[in-house]
């Protein structure tokens, strides 16, 4: 498991020296919003985590790595792990680039530091590993070609579902739990928009320990179903 | 007698290998085998016929004109396969030749698709979806379709099964029955040179140990055997590799009669294949 | 040379067929959100260049097609040759499009107006060609991987320009002051009056600067071991 | 003795081929040989093997164990080389050996360099710059390093000169010495198998035509020719793959003796075939067995 994961990155190692740079300064362009400044740091994550299995792709190791003595669903998992490392890794750089920036530009209008907290970190964490948890059944299923294709399409019907249950929640009790009412129909920002307004009104409602626990089993919940769609789909898959 | 391709003193300086001025020629007319083991060079000189690769120095005549300054006429006459076919993999057949065909004045449309169904090739099948054996039927297909007077292949038949090789083999020599026509083709399956090649051209190590006609190859080369050690007494003549096995010495001789005549008669000597004389000269440099 | 644009066209169809669909999405969001002309055509000069130029290097060396391309009966120069007016016709092609949308669906036909005003034009020519000079040879000679160092650099002289920013102790995003220059710089071209002289400076300019990629792409190419 | 592989009844099917009934057995301390025209399924039932594509039905049993329960125990055990080696191209050769080592547990670094210095794999260079030969020799010498008991291996032998080839199979046999090993590899140089192999393998659309020891099918079987006006339906039974001209036919049985007496005073000659001709006329002739 572990040496699958030390496989990927040190096939990739390459390309971990650039990357931070380049993510810091990227971030560089959004500081005028705390929103956009975490999509841009989740999407970049979320960029990161491709190249793995795109570099797997372009050199076609997969057949190597199937006649490897390794069970399947250990390759499976290990991929998943390997995102998680480096999903932290980019929360790192996350918080590290909005300490760096607000302390640079002090005389901008908001500041950045308010995502170094307790509902960025959150925010962050939550999106990213929802990416994931999301991208991995299609990719293990369709490649990554069509998987790139199908996600957006993916993601807008996901935050479909969420609007249409918010609907139904302001239908049942009166108010709803989404305090932005004209979203733009924008494929990354809506979830988010959802999501974010969702966690924080739950954070403002109800205990702290209790709001960790309910994330803890949402995410737990989504990882096992979508790790074991993937270990089902990679079984049947031709290498 | 004229010559389809000229090669004077060529020289091409990798890292790990250089090509060392190398001169041969191609008779028109016929074709020549290119054997060596690997990385001997020889899909480095044919590069350099293709102009892919620079050369560092020498010349190169094909059809008695520069290589570089006529490259395009040259090379409209010229058919190529290359060892590992590379097209664009998510191009159909079909498109892949309709995009290549106007380059080609004596481009043949009907000989073309006449060829795709005899290898049994899918013209609406994209270019990765083919097996590598059915990846170099088409690289040939498209070779042979513009009745180039030079083909040159880089081992054509690797990876293909013996019965297309059979087959493959009957079609180039019926093309070669126009004197027109020459040929020069790598490979390791020396058999299927001894089937077709009137000249042979062995490299090594990026030096040409020789370049002459099959028949009096395998007429003058010759292997002695002994159970003596033949080399402190007797000069052999024409020695080129030797190997002692535990029953005595083998010698691979390339003047085979003069060597029957010296050595004494407690001696066997047999013809040599290809494979035999690539096998000592191998060996003698490892001896050397 | 027409059966050279038809090899390029066919060899990357399905790279065609994404640039396509780009550009419609494209054109629909300019019009949709009414972004300016002015923004449009910055985007534009960036991103066309990226869609034709580079992506078919790209590919070529992908599939490693090269050793194809250059088997064929022709010379390295004229390879290139081909490339670069192939990319040019499709970005004028994407231009094209662009302006039919605009003419049919846009209220106030701005980008209409703008495009086809000669002055206009050639300012768009202008900052394409820019960015061509820039990508062109550079892809052509470190590939795929080329863009990645390319990335590195780019992040260095980011990160240089942020510190230096902060110790003059200038206020300001530094990319944003960037980017604003690059807006004034074509504020400046377009509301330069449009004489005879202006015009054809522009035009020499333009002209200069496809050669110099040219003639920098053929020099490159011709030293490539395939 | 132990079965290395033992295939019963193997059937996976594509949209466009199909590999039907497959089952054969391969005793350790033997080698076979795998050959069949192109696309008749060799990789795929190479793949079905190492367990990269899922079989539909049947049974395989790599040393008594099934390859899909206990895959992991087995592929340790398994030294595999496929058709085209892809590896990371910017990888140096020694890299990509430590990616390996991590995956073998009875991985050995010196033997991976001696093999890489006798075949004579630059380890500095990066993957990219070999050639197609080279390449081939580098996945040799991963398949060989972590002394494995089962070498399964896919034309292993295309692109490498005649001496190489030579020697590869000497060490082949050197390896099957001790007759707890076995070997596996398919190719379209049937000379090669004539050299070495012990058993061969014919597959022919996705089907087994006959899987038996070298010794064997040289007794057995012959190439018969003669005159066209011996065939007659009954006599044609006899034959296997047969092609007929206008100056005599050429045919192929597995039983030389039943052929003697059935056409005894008849004008033919029988020769002993080669790989090639029993290739040729069980794939072109038309078949009546």
């Amino acid at each position: 498991m572990l040496k699958l994961c030390w496989k990927d990155f040190y096939i990739t190692r390459f390309f971990w020296i650039p990357v931070p740079f380049f993510f810091v300064i990227l971030l560089s362009t959004f500081i005028f919003s705390e929103l956009l400044f975490l999509t841009a740091a989740v999407i970049l994550t979320f960029i990161m985590t491709l190249s793995i299995p795109l570099i797997e792709e372009y050199y076609r190791t997969e057949e190597i790595i199937a006649s490897f003595p390794i069970s399947h669903p250990s390759v499976v998992i290990a991929r998943y792990l390997t995102s998680f490392f480096i999903i932290i890794i980019g929360m790192i750089l996350f918080m590290i680039s909005s300490l760096f920036y607000s302390s640079i530009f002090k005389e901008n209008q908001i500041d950045l530091k308010s995502v170094v907290s307790f509902e960025g970190g959150m925010l962050f964490l939550g999106f990213s590993l929802l990416f994931t948890l999301l991208f991995f059944p299609l990719y293990f299923r369709l490649g990554t070609g069509k998987a790139l294709f199908s996600f957006p399409a993916f993601l807008i019907a996901v935050s479909a579902v969420i609007w249409l249950i918010n609907k139904i929640l302001v239908l049942i009790t009166g108010k709803s739990f989404l305090l932005i009412k004209n979203v733009q129909a924008n494929i990354i920002k809506s979830p988010i928009h959802y999501f974010s307004e969702w966690i924080l009104n739950i954070n403002k409602g109800i205990s702290l320990a209790l709001f960790i626990l309910i994330l803890a089993v949402v995410f737990t919940g989504l990882t096992l179903v979508s790790i074991s769609l993937s270990i089902k789909s990679y079984k049947f898959k031709e290498k | 007698m004229e010559h389809a391709v000229q090669i004077e003193n060529l020289r091409k300086e990798f890292k790990g290998f250089t090509l060392k001025d190398v001169s041969f020629n191609i008779p028109k007319g016929y074709v020549m085998g290119l054997i060596g083991p690997n990385g001997a060079g020889k899909t480095t000189l044919i590069k350099l016929i293709m102009n892919l690769i620079r050369k560092n120095s020498g010349q190169i005549r094909v059809f008695g004109k520069d290589h570089i300054q006529h490259e395009s006429e040259i090379k409209s006459r010229i058919g190529f396969v290359y060892d590992i076919p590379h097209f664009y993999e998510d191009i159909k057949l079909k498109s892949t030749a309709s995009a290549i065909a106007p380059f080609y004045p004596k481009w043949d449309q009907d000989l073309f698709l006449k060829l795709m169904n005899e290898f049994s090739l899918p013209l609406d099948k994209k270019f990765k979806k083919l097996s590598h054996g059915m990846k170099m039927k088409f690289s040939l297909c498209l070779a042979l379709s513009h009745d180039a007077d030079l083909i040159l292949m880089d081992e054509p038949t690797s990876g293909l099964d013996p019965v297309f090789r059979q087959e493959l083999l009957e079609k180039m020599s019926q093309i070669m029955l126009d004197e027109e026509k020459t040929m020069l083709f790598s490979t390791h399956i020396t058999s299927d040179l001894e089937r077709i090649a009137d000249y042979i051209t062995l490299i090594h190590n990026g030096e040409i140990i020789f370049s002459s006609p099959l028949d009096n190859i395998l007429q003058n080369w010759g292997i002695v055997k002994s159970e003596k050690d033949l080399l402190d007494k007797t000069e052999i003549p024409g020695l080129v590799g030797y190997e002692k096995t535990n029953y005595g010495i083998e010698i691979l001789t390339s003047d085979i009669k003069t060597a029957q005549t010296l050595i004494s008669s407690d001696s066997i000597s047999e013809k040599a294949t290809l494979e035999d004389i690539m096998y000592f000269i191998k060996k003698g440099e490892t001896h050397a | 040379m027409l059966k050279h644009i038809r090899r390029e066209l066919i060899f990357n169809q399905t790279q065609l067929y994404i640039f396509a669909g780009y550009i419609l999405v494209f054109w629909i969001w300019i019009v949709w959100q009414n972004i300016s002309p002015r923004i449009s055509l910055v985007f534009l000069s960036f991103v066309l260049p990226l869609f034709c130029a580079a992506s078919f290097q790209a590919r070529e060396e992908k599939f490693k097609a090269w050793t194809l391309n250059c088997s064929l009966p022709t010379n390295r120069n004229t390879l290139i040759l081909a490339r670069l007016i192939t990319s040019w016709s499709l970005m004028i092609a994407a231009l094209i499009v662009g302006i039919l949308y605009s003419a049919l669906f846009q209220k106030n036909h701005s980008i209409l107006y703008q495009f086809i005003q000669l002055k206009y034009f050639l300012v768009f020519l202008l900052f394409t060609s820019l960015f061509l000079v820039f990508l062109f040879p550079f892809v052509i000679r470190f590939g795929l991987s080329g863009v990645l160092i390319g990335l590195v650099v780019l992040q260095i002289l980011g990160i240089i320009t942020l510190v230096l920013t902060r110790a003059s102790g200038s206020k300001g995003n530094f990319l944003h002051t960037m980017i604003d220059s690059i807006i004034n710089f074509m504020k400046f071209l377009l509301n330069h009056p449009s004489t005879f002289f202006y015009v054809t400076v522009l035009i020499f300019s333009v002209a200069v600067l496809n050669i110099f990629t040219l003639k920098f792409s053929q020099f490159l190419f011709a030293r490539r071991d395939f | 003795m132990t079965l290395a592989l033992d295939i019963k009844k193997l059937n996976k099917k594509y949209s466009d081929f199909t590999l039907k009934d497959i089952s054969l057995q391969l005793p350790s301390g033997f080698i076979m040989g795998l050959i069949g025209p192109n696309g008749a399924g060799k990789t795929t039932l190479i793949k079905l093997i190492l367990n990269m594509t899922r079989r539909q039905s049947g049974v395989i049993k790599v040393f008594g164990r099934d390859n899909i329960i206990h895959d992991k125990e087995i592929k340790s055990r398994i030294g595999f080389v496929h058709e085209e080696p892809h590896y990371p191209g910017y990888l140096k050769v020694k890299e990509i050996g430590s990616v390996f080592s991590r995956f073998y547990s009875n991985w050995n670094k010196n033997r991976f360099f001696n093999l890489c210095r006798e075949f004579t794999v630059p380890e500095n260079k990066r993957i990219n710059a070999l050639s197609r030969g080279t390449k081939m020799k580098l996945s040799l010498a991963l398949a060989l390093s972590h002394d494995a008991d089962f070498l399964l291996m896919d034309e292993p032998t295309t692109g490498l000169d005649p001496v190489f080839r030579r020697e590869l199979l000497k060490r082949f046999s050197r390896i099957i010495q001790d007759e707890k090993k076995a070997v596996l590899f398919s190719t379209h140089i049937t000379s090669d198998l004539e050299r070495t192999a012990d058993y061969i393998t014919y597959i022919h659309q996705g089907e087994i035509l006959f899987s038996i020891t070298k010794d064997q099918l040289f007794e057995e079987w012959a190439l018969v020719k003669g005159g066209n006006e011996i065939l007659n339906p009954e006599t044609q039974k006899l034959f296997k793959g047969l092609r007929k001209s206008s100056y005599g036919f050429k045919a192929l049985t597995s039983d030389k003796e039943k052929v003697r007496t059935n056409l005894s005073g008849q004008n033919y000659v029988m020769e002993k075939p080669s790989l090639d001709d029993i290739m040729f006329l069980l794939s072109k002739g038309e078949i009546n067995a």
